[in-house]
Protein backbone atom coordinates (compact mmCIF):
# COMPACT_ATOMS: atom_id res chain seq x y z
CA UNK A 1 0.00 0.00 0.00
CA UNK A 2 1.32 3.70 -1.17
CA UNK A 3 0.24 6.88 -1.01
CA UNK A 4 -0.11 8.79 -3.42
CA UNK A 5 -1.33 12.88 -4.05
CA UNK A 6 -3.44 12.89 -7.24
CA UNK A 7 -4.40 16.55 -9.61
CA UNK A 8 -6.86 16.67 -11.73
CA UNK A 9 -7.25 19.59 -14.32
CA UNK A 10 -9.92 20.81 -17.05
CA UNK A 11 -12.28 18.31 -17.48
CA UNK A 12 -10.88 15.44 -15.73
CA UNK A 13 -11.38 17.29 -12.97
CA UNK A 14 -15.06 18.83 -13.17
CA UNK A 15 -15.81 15.07 -14.09
CA UNK A 16 -13.95 13.16 -11.04
CA UNK A 17 -15.61 16.75 -9.35
CA UNK A 18 -12.75 17.45 -7.38
CA UNK A 19 -9.22 18.98 -8.31
CA UNK A 20 -7.20 16.94 -6.32
CA UNK A 21 -6.82 13.97 -3.77
CA UNK A 22 -4.73 12.00 -1.41
CA UNK A 23 -5.08 7.93 -2.09
CA UNK A 24 -4.19 5.28 -0.80
CA UNK A 25 -3.20 2.71 -3.77
CA UNK A 26 -3.14 -1.40 -3.49
CA UNK A 27 0.52 -2.90 -4.30
CA UNK A 28 -0.89 -4.07 -8.07
CA UNK A 29 -0.98 -0.63 -9.06
CA UNK A 30 2.32 -0.53 -10.56
CA UNK A 31 2.25 2.31 -13.64
CA UNK A 32 0.02 4.99 -14.71
CA UNK A 33 -1.74 2.52 -16.87
CA UNK A 34 -2.77 0.88 -13.65
CA UNK A 35 -3.55 3.61 -11.83
CA UNK A 36 -6.35 4.53 -14.33
CA UNK A 37 -7.68 1.54 -13.95
CA UNK A 38 -7.78 1.24 -10.71
CA UNK A 39 -9.19 5.13 -10.25
CA UNK A 40 -12.24 3.98 -12.54
CA UNK A 41 -13.19 0.93 -9.62
CA UNK A 42 -13.63 4.01 -7.59
CA UNK A 43 -17.58 5.41 -8.89
CA UNK A 44 -18.33 6.20 -11.75
CA UNK A 45 -17.63 9.73 -11.86
CA UNK A 46 -14.00 8.28 -12.58
CA UNK A 47 -15.64 5.93 -15.02
CA UNK A 48 -16.93 8.91 -16.67
CA UNK A 49 -13.55 10.76 -16.44
CA UNK A 50 -11.32 8.67 -17.35
CA UNK A 51 -13.48 6.31 -20.25
CA UNK A 52 -11.36 7.15 -23.24
CA UNK A 53 -7.83 6.31 -20.96
CA UNK A 54 -6.42 6.98 -24.87
CA UNK A 55 -6.74 10.57 -24.63
CA UNK A 56 -5.74 11.14 -20.84
CA UNK A 57 -2.57 12.58 -20.15
CA UNK A 58 -0.44 12.17 -17.23
CA UNK A 59 1.83 13.67 -15.52
CA UNK A 60 4.68 12.31 -12.63
CA UNK A 61 6.18 15.18 -10.52
CA UNK A 62 5.23 17.84 -13.47
CA UNK A 63 7.14 16.05 -16.20
CA UNK A 64 5.31 14.30 -18.93
CA UNK A 65 5.00 10.33 -19.02
CA UNK A 66 3.29 7.80 -21.20
CA UNK A 67 0.86 5.55 -19.23
CA UNK A 68 3.28 2.63 -19.00
CA UNK A 69 5.83 5.03 -16.87
CA UNK A 70 5.93 3.34 -13.25
CA UNK A 71 4.92 5.46 -10.26
CA UNK A 72 7.06 4.35 -7.63
CA UNK A 73 8.43 7.06 -5.87
CA UNK A 74 5.84 9.89 -7.09
CA UNK A 75 5.47 12.54 -4.99
CA UNK A 76 2.22 14.51 -7.14
CA UNK A 77 0.54 12.27 -9.97
CA UNK A 78 -1.62 14.65 -11.98
CA UNK A 79 -4.12 13.45 -14.91
CA UNK A 80 -5.89 15.98 -17.23
CA UNK A 81 -6.93 16.11 -21.21
CA UNK A 82 -5.00 16.79 -24.56
CA UNK A 83 -3.37 20.42 -23.53
CA UNK A 84 -5.14 23.70 -25.10
CA UNK A 85 -2.82 26.63 -24.36
CA UNK A 86 -1.20 29.13 -26.54
CA UNK B 1 23.52 27.96 -23.03
CA UNK B 2 23.76 30.44 -20.33
CA UNK B 3 21.08 32.72 -22.50
CA UNK B 4 18.95 33.77 -20.35
CA UNK B 5 15.11 32.84 -19.76
CA UNK B 6 12.38 34.22 -18.44
CA UNK B 7 8.83 32.40 -17.98
CA UNK B 8 5.83 33.79 -16.27
CA UNK B 9 2.48 32.83 -15.87
CA UNK B 10 0.48 35.00 -14.57
CA UNK B 11 -3.60 36.87 -14.84
CA UNK B 12 -2.34 40.25 -15.72
CA UNK B 13 -1.61 41.37 -19.61
CA UNK B 14 2.36 41.69 -20.30
CA UNK B 15 3.61 44.65 -21.73
CA UNK B 16 5.95 44.18 -25.30
CA UNK B 17 8.12 47.04 -25.13
CA UNK B 18 9.24 46.17 -21.35
CA UNK B 19 9.26 42.46 -22.31
CA UNK B 20 11.93 43.01 -25.47
CA UNK B 21 13.66 45.87 -23.56
CA UNK B 22 14.59 43.37 -20.89
CA UNK B 23 15.96 41.25 -22.92
CA UNK B 24 18.04 43.21 -25.47
CA UNK B 25 19.03 46.20 -23.20
CA UNK B 26 22.77 46.64 -23.26
CA UNK B 27 23.29 44.40 -25.90
CA UNK B 28 25.33 44.37 -29.45
CA UNK B 29 25.33 41.04 -29.87
CA UNK B 30 21.36 40.96 -30.73
CA UNK B 31 20.46 41.52 -34.27
CA UNK B 32 17.22 39.89 -34.21
CA UNK B 33 14.24 40.28 -31.83
CA UNK B 34 11.05 38.09 -33.08
CA UNK B 35 7.33 38.56 -30.62
CA UNK B 36 4.39 36.50 -31.30
CA UNK B 37 1.87 37.39 -29.46
CA UNK B 38 -1.34 35.04 -29.13
CA UNK B 39 -4.50 36.19 -28.88
CA UNK B 40 -8.40 35.45 -27.84
CA UNK B 41 -10.26 35.47 -31.26
CA UNK B 42 -14.31 35.91 -31.68
CA UNK B 43 -15.04 35.59 -35.23
CA UNK B 44 -18.62 34.47 -34.80
CA UNK B 45 -18.83 36.75 -32.09
CA UNK B 46 -20.52 34.66 -30.02
CA UNK B 47 -17.84 34.63 -27.24
CA UNK B 48 -17.94 36.43 -23.62
CA UNK B 49 -14.44 35.42 -22.18
CA UNK B 50 -12.19 32.24 -22.22
CA UNK B 51 -11.03 30.91 -19.14
CA UNK B 52 -7.42 29.44 -18.92
CA UNK B 53 -6.63 26.67 -16.40
CA UNK B 54 -3.08 25.33 -15.88
CA UNK B 55 -1.05 23.53 -13.56
CA UNK B 56 0.57 26.15 -11.41
CA UNK B 57 4.46 25.08 -10.85
CA UNK B 58 4.28 22.14 -14.06
CA UNK B 59 3.19 25.00 -16.40
CA UNK B 60 6.56 27.32 -15.63
CA UNK B 61 8.65 24.42 -15.81
CA UNK B 62 7.28 23.16 -18.95
CA UNK B 63 7.61 26.08 -20.56
CA UNK B 64 11.48 26.62 -19.58
CA UNK B 65 12.01 23.24 -20.70
CA UNK B 66 11.30 24.52 -24.30
CA UNK B 67 12.52 27.56 -24.17
CA UNK B 68 15.78 26.26 -23.24
CA UNK B 69 15.59 23.92 -25.93
CA UNK B 70 14.76 25.95 -28.24
CA UNK B 71 17.72 28.00 -27.30
CA UNK B 72 20.28 25.15 -27.56
CA UNK B 73 18.54 24.19 -30.69
CA UNK B 74 18.48 27.58 -32.63
CA UNK B 75 21.86 29.64 -30.71
CA UNK B 76 19.32 32.15 -29.50
CA UNK B 77 20.86 34.59 -27.09
CA UNK B 78 17.92 34.88 -24.70
CA UNK B 79 14.46 33.74 -24.82
CA UNK B 80 11.19 34.99 -23.04
CA UNK B 81 7.36 33.26 -22.51
CA UNK B 82 4.75 34.74 -20.75
CA UNK B 83 1.33 32.95 -20.42
CA UNK B 84 -2.20 34.36 -18.76
CA UNK B 85 -4.83 32.70 -16.76
CA UNK B 86 -7.93 33.15 -15.75
CA UNK B 87 -10.78 35.04 -17.91
CA UNK B 88 -9.47 36.59 -21.14
CA UNK B 89 -11.90 38.53 -23.16
CA UNK B 90 -12.16 38.38 -27.37
CA UNK B 91 -9.04 40.85 -28.67
CA UNK B 92 -6.89 40.57 -25.33
CA UNK B 93 -3.20 38.69 -25.22
CA UNK B 94 -3.43 35.08 -24.22
CA UNK B 95 0.70 34.07 -24.59
CA UNK B 96 3.65 36.28 -25.83
CA UNK B 97 6.78 34.72 -27.16
CA UNK B 98 10.14 36.57 -27.49
CA UNK B 99 13.46 35.79 -28.82
CA UNK B 100 16.40 37.26 -29.53
CA UNK B 101 19.42 35.96 -31.58
CA UNK B 102 22.53 37.10 -33.82
CA UNK B 103 20.80 36.30 -37.40
CA UNK B 104 17.17 36.75 -37.83
CA UNK B 105 16.30 33.32 -38.86
CA UNK B 106 17.12 31.60 -35.98
CA UNK B 107 14.94 34.14 -34.06
CA UNK B 108 12.26 33.49 -36.34
CA UNK B 109 12.36 29.78 -35.77
CA UNK B 110 12.97 29.72 -32.06
CA UNK B 111 9.73 31.66 -31.61
CA UNK B 112 7.92 29.40 -34.08
CA UNK B 113 9.11 26.31 -32.17
CA UNK B 114 8.70 27.65 -28.97
CA UNK B 115 4.69 28.13 -29.69
CA UNK B 116 4.27 24.76 -31.37
CA UNK B 117 5.10 22.68 -28.19
CA UNK B 118 3.79 25.51 -25.72
CA UNK B 119 0.34 24.63 -27.96
CA UNK B 120 0.70 21.00 -27.05
CA UNK B 121 2.71 20.44 -23.78
CA UNK B 122 2.41 23.17 -21.90
CA UNK B 123 -0.26 22.41 -19.47
CA UNK B 124 -3.36 24.97 -19.99
CA UNK B 125 -6.44 24.33 -20.98
CA UNK B 126 -9.18 26.82 -22.27
CA UNK B 127 -12.91 26.81 -21.39
CA UNK B 128 -15.30 29.03 -23.88
CA UNK B 129 -17.91 30.89 -22.09
CA UNK B 130 -20.63 32.09 -24.35
CA UNK B 131 -22.77 35.57 -24.53
CA UNK B 132 -25.87 34.35 -23.31
CA UNK B 133 -24.31 33.14 -20.37
CA UNK B 134 -23.93 29.78 -21.06
CA UNK B 135 -20.38 27.22 -21.19
CA UNK B 136 -19.36 26.09 -24.68
CA UNK B 137 -17.30 23.53 -23.13
CA UNK B 138 -14.03 22.57 -23.21
CA UNK B 139 -11.62 24.00 -25.96
CA UNK B 140 -10.47 20.42 -28.01
CA UNK B 141 -7.43 19.68 -29.11
CA UNK B 142 -6.49 20.03 -32.75
CA UNK B 143 -4.51 17.39 -34.84
CA UNK B 144 -3.33 20.80 -36.64
CA UNK B 145 -1.05 21.75 -33.32
CA UNK B 146 0.34 18.12 -33.10
CA UNK B 147 1.23 18.15 -36.84
CA UNK B 148 2.75 21.82 -36.53
CA UNK B 149 4.62 20.19 -33.49
CA UNK B 150 5.71 16.93 -35.24
CA UNK B 151 7.14 19.18 -38.12
CA UNK B 152 10.31 19.47 -36.04
CA UNK B 153 11.73 16.17 -35.42
CA UNK B 154 11.04 14.91 -39.00
CA UNK B 155 13.22 17.25 -40.76
CA UNK C 1 -7.15 42.80 -49.80
CA UNK C 2 -8.34 45.32 -47.78
CA UNK C 3 -5.76 44.28 -45.47
CA UNK C 4 -4.61 47.60 -44.33
CA UNK C 5 -1.03 48.40 -45.21
CA UNK C 6 1.36 51.12 -43.10
CA UNK C 7 4.69 51.67 -44.43
CA UNK C 8 7.10 54.57 -42.70
CA UNK C 9 10.61 54.98 -43.66
CA UNK C 10 11.92 57.80 -40.80
CA UNK C 11 14.85 58.66 -39.07
CA UNK C 12 12.92 58.38 -35.21
CA UNK C 13 13.11 55.05 -33.71
CA UNK C 14 9.39 53.59 -33.46
CA UNK C 15 7.61 52.17 -30.78
CA UNK C 16 6.50 48.45 -30.83
CA UNK C 17 3.53 48.84 -28.35
CA UNK C 18 1.88 51.33 -30.25
CA UNK C 19 2.96 49.91 -33.83
CA UNK C 20 1.37 46.81 -32.43
CA UNK C 21 -1.67 48.45 -30.69
CA UNK C 22 -2.56 50.68 -34.07
CA UNK C 23 -2.64 46.98 -36.11
CA UNK C 24 -4.82 44.97 -33.37
CA UNK C 25 -6.44 47.18 -31.46
CA UNK C 26 -10.08 46.88 -31.73
CA UNK C 27 -10.69 43.81 -33.48
CA UNK C 28 -11.72 40.18 -32.49
CA UNK C 29 -10.44 38.52 -35.68
CA UNK C 30 -6.70 38.35 -34.83
CA UNK C 31 -4.80 35.89 -33.01
CA UNK C 32 -1.29 35.65 -33.84
CA UNK C 33 0.66 39.19 -34.12
CA UNK C 34 4.66 38.85 -35.19
CA UNK C 35 6.74 41.32 -34.91
CA UNK C 36 10.61 41.21 -36.04
CA UNK C 37 13.25 43.79 -34.94
CA UNK C 38 16.26 43.85 -36.52
CA UNK C 39 19.30 45.87 -34.66
CA UNK C 40 22.41 47.40 -35.24
CA UNK C 41 25.05 45.11 -34.16
CA UNK C 42 28.40 45.04 -33.16
CA UNK C 43 29.95 41.75 -31.94
CA UNK C 44 33.88 42.95 -32.78
CA UNK C 45 33.40 46.17 -30.51
CA UNK C 46 34.60 48.10 -33.76
CA UNK C 47 31.83 49.92 -34.65
CA UNK C 48 30.69 53.32 -34.32
CA UNK C 49 27.68 53.61 -35.88
CA UNK C 50 25.53 52.69 -39.18
CA UNK C 51 24.82 55.28 -41.49
CA UNK C 52 21.46 54.03 -43.84
CA UNK C 53 21.10 55.73 -46.85
CA UNK C 54 18.05 55.06 -48.76
CA UNK C 55 16.41 56.03 -52.15
CA UNK C 56 12.58 57.98 -51.18
CA UNK C 57 9.86 57.42 -52.93
CA UNK C 58 10.88 54.46 -54.38
CA UNK C 59 11.41 52.72 -50.77
CA UNK C 60 8.29 53.14 -49.50
CA UNK C 61 6.96 52.02 -52.82
CA UNK C 62 8.89 49.08 -52.89
CA UNK C 63 8.20 47.99 -49.03
CA UNK C 64 4.45 48.64 -49.67
CA UNK C 65 4.32 46.40 -52.48
CA UNK C 66 6.53 43.48 -50.57
CA UNK C 67 3.62 43.65 -47.93
CA UNK C 68 1.25 43.64 -50.18
CA UNK C 69 2.51 40.67 -51.76
CA UNK C 70 2.82 39.12 -48.26
CA UNK C 71 -1.14 39.74 -47.09
CA UNK C 72 -2.07 37.61 -50.38
CA UNK C 73 0.15 35.09 -50.08
CA UNK C 74 -0.50 34.00 -46.58
CA UNK C 75 -4.16 35.91 -46.28
CA UNK C 76 -2.53 38.48 -43.60
CA UNK C 77 -5.27 40.55 -41.78
CA UNK C 78 -2.45 43.52 -41.56
CA UNK C 79 0.77 44.44 -41.95
CA UNK C 80 3.39 47.16 -40.82
CA UNK C 81 6.79 47.93 -42.36
CA UNK C 82 9.18 50.67 -40.40
CA UNK C 83 12.84 51.50 -41.72
CA UNK C 84 15.05 53.96 -40.32
CA UNK C 85 17.29 55.86 -42.08
CA UNK C 86 20.58 58.23 -40.95
CA UNK C 87 23.28 57.20 -38.30
CA UNK C 88 22.03 53.94 -36.29
CA UNK C 89 24.65 53.35 -33.31
CA UNK C 90 25.30 49.22 -32.15
CA UNK C 91 22.22 48.47 -30.35
CA UNK C 92 19.65 50.70 -31.81
CA UNK C 93 17.07 49.10 -34.03
CA UNK C 94 17.04 49.41 -37.62
CA UNK C 95 13.72 48.13 -39.18
CA UNK C 96 10.73 46.60 -37.86
CA UNK C 97 7.90 44.13 -39.44
CA UNK C 98 4.53 43.55 -37.59
CA UNK C 99 1.92 41.10 -39.08
CA UNK C 100 -1.20 40.23 -38.13
CA UNK C 101 -3.32 36.63 -38.69
CA UNK C 102 -6.18 34.80 -37.81
CA UNK C 103 -3.29 31.88 -37.23
CA UNK C 104 -0.17 31.82 -36.03
CA UNK C 105 1.77 30.01 -39.06
CA UNK C 106 0.53 32.94 -41.66
CA UNK C 107 2.09 35.77 -38.82
CA UNK C 108 5.35 33.96 -38.76
CA UNK C 109 5.92 32.90 -42.37
CA UNK C 110 4.11 36.96 -43.86
CA UNK C 111 7.17 38.79 -41.48
CA UNK C 112 9.84 36.07 -42.54
CA UNK C 113 8.78 36.73 -45.90
CA UNK C 114 8.79 40.85 -45.73
CA UNK C 115 12.31 40.76 -44.07
CA UNK C 116 13.58 38.60 -47.03
CA UNK C 117 12.59 40.67 -49.74
CA UNK C 118 13.03 43.90 -47.99
CA UNK C 119 16.73 43.11 -47.07
CA UNK C 120 17.41 41.89 -50.84
CA UNK C 121 15.08 44.82 -52.56
CA UNK C 122 14.15 47.55 -50.59
CA UNK C 123 16.72 50.57 -51.52
CA UNK C 124 18.50 51.06 -48.75
CA UNK C 125 22.64 51.07 -48.24
CA UNK C 126 24.47 50.01 -45.10
CA UNK C 127 27.46 52.21 -44.90
CA UNK C 128 30.13 51.73 -41.58
CA UNK C 129 31.57 54.30 -39.49
CA UNK C 130 34.16 52.92 -37.06
CA UNK C 131 34.98 53.93 -33.39
CA UNK C 132 38.28 54.86 -34.73
CA UNK C 133 36.89 57.67 -36.57
CA UNK C 134 37.32 56.20 -39.99
CA UNK C 135 34.88 54.87 -42.44
CA UNK C 136 34.65 50.93 -42.93
CA UNK C 137 32.80 51.25 -46.55
CA UNK C 138 29.80 50.58 -47.35
CA UNK C 139 28.48 46.86 -46.24
CA UNK C 140 28.40 44.23 -48.90
CA UNK C 141 25.57 42.35 -49.92
CA UNK C 142 25.11 38.63 -48.96
CA UNK C 143 24.71 35.51 -50.95
CA UNK C 144 22.61 33.94 -47.98
CA UNK C 145 19.93 36.93 -48.20
CA UNK C 146 19.50 35.87 -51.73
CA UNK C 147 19.20 32.81 -50.83
CA UNK C 148 16.92 33.15 -48.12
CA UNK C 149 14.61 35.51 -50.88
CA UNK C 150 14.45 32.61 -53.44
CA UNK C 151 13.48 29.48 -50.80
CA UNK C 152 10.07 31.36 -51.37
CA UNK C 153 9.93 30.68 -54.82
CA UNK C 154 11.77 27.06 -55.30
CA UNK C 155 8.62 25.36 -53.07
CA UNK D 1 18.02 63.05 -78.41
CA UNK D 2 16.08 62.68 -75.16
CA UNK D 3 16.32 64.04 -72.01
CA UNK D 4 16.23 61.89 -68.39
CA UNK D 5 17.07 62.46 -64.61
CA UNK D 6 19.75 60.20 -63.19
CA UNK D 7 19.78 59.17 -59.69
CA UNK D 8 22.85 57.38 -57.85
CA UNK D 9 23.16 55.84 -54.64
CA UNK D 10 25.23 54.32 -52.18
CA UNK D 11 29.04 53.85 -53.54
CA UNK D 12 27.77 54.28 -57.15
CA UNK D 13 27.06 57.48 -56.14
CA UNK D 14 30.27 58.44 -54.28
CA UNK D 15 32.46 57.38 -57.37
CA UNK D 16 30.54 59.65 -60.09
CA UNK D 17 30.44 62.20 -57.59
CA UNK D 18 27.29 63.18 -57.60
CA UNK D 19 23.48 62.20 -56.68
CA UNK D 20 21.57 63.43 -59.05
CA UNK D 21 21.64 64.66 -62.62
CA UNK D 22 19.48 65.67 -65.84
CA UNK D 23 21.77 64.48 -68.99
CA UNK D 24 20.37 64.67 -72.64
CA UNK D 25 21.01 60.98 -74.40
CA UNK D 26 22.10 59.88 -77.72
CA UNK D 27 19.49 58.45 -79.93
CA UNK D 28 21.59 54.92 -79.76
CA UNK D 29 20.95 54.39 -76.13
CA UNK D 30 17.70 52.30 -75.63
CA UNK D 31 17.99 49.88 -72.87
CA UNK D 32 19.79 50.49 -69.31
CA UNK D 33 22.92 48.38 -70.79
CA UNK D 34 23.02 50.88 -73.70
CA UNK D 35 23.28 53.72 -70.89
CA UNK D 36 25.47 52.31 -68.36
CA UNK D 37 27.88 52.01 -72.11
CA UNK D 38 27.34 55.83 -72.48
CA UNK D 39 27.58 56.77 -69.06
CA UNK D 40 30.90 54.93 -69.01
CA UNK D 41 32.42 57.63 -71.95
CA UNK D 42 31.50 60.35 -70.01
CA UNK D 43 34.45 60.34 -68.11
CA UNK D 44 36.59 58.20 -65.17
CA UNK D 45 34.57 58.94 -62.47
CA UNK D 46 31.81 57.08 -64.54
CA UNK D 47 34.21 54.14 -65.43
CA UNK D 48 35.00 53.56 -62.09
CA UNK D 49 31.52 53.97 -60.59
CA UNK D 50 30.03 51.60 -63.32
CA UNK D 51 33.37 49.33 -63.91
CA UNK D 52 31.72 45.99 -62.87
CA UNK D 53 28.30 46.49 -64.65
CA UNK D 54 26.71 42.71 -63.56
CA UNK D 55 26.51 44.75 -60.35
CA UNK D 56 24.68 47.78 -60.98
CA UNK D 57 21.15 47.65 -60.33
CA UNK D 58 18.83 49.76 -61.92
CA UNK D 59 15.23 51.06 -61.38
CA UNK D 60 13.20 53.36 -63.86
CA UNK D 61 10.70 55.33 -62.44
CA UNK D 62 11.25 53.96 -58.86
CA UNK D 63 10.76 50.10 -59.97
CA UNK D 64 13.47 47.40 -59.88
CA UNK D 65 14.23 46.50 -64.01
CA UNK D 66 17.07 44.55 -65.92
CA UNK D 67 19.78 45.98 -68.07
CA UNK D 68 17.51 44.57 -70.99
CA UNK D 69 14.91 47.35 -69.86
CA UNK D 70 13.79 50.16 -72.53
CA UNK D 71 14.43 53.59 -71.21
CA UNK D 72 11.86 55.36 -73.19
CA UNK D 73 9.54 57.75 -71.37
CA UNK D 74 11.62 57.00 -68.27
CA UNK D 75 10.66 60.54 -65.78
CA UNK D 76 13.45 59.11 -63.62
CA UNK D 77 16.11 56.81 -64.12
CA UNK D 78 18.00 55.39 -60.56
CA UNK D 79 21.56 53.14 -60.60
CA UNK D 80 22.22 51.71 -57.43
CA UNK D 81 24.74 48.48 -55.92
CA UNK D 82 23.16 45.60 -54.40
CA UNK D 83 20.55 46.58 -51.61
CA UNK D 84 22.13 45.91 -47.72
CA UNK D 85 19.39 47.40 -45.94
CA UNK D 86 17.15 45.66 -43.56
Amino acid sequence: MSTVNLVYFSWVRERIGKGEETLDLPAGVVTIADLLRHLKTLGEEYEAALEHENVIRAAINQEHVDHKEPIAGAREIALFPPMTGG
Amino acid sequence: MNAPVTVRVQRDDFDLNSEVAKLSAGRADIGAVVTFSGLCRDEAGTLAALELEHYPGMAEAEIERICREAIERFSLEAATAIHRYGKIMPGENIVLVVTASRHRQAAFDGANFIMDFLKTSAPFWKKEHLGDGTTGGWVSAKDADDTARDRWTTK
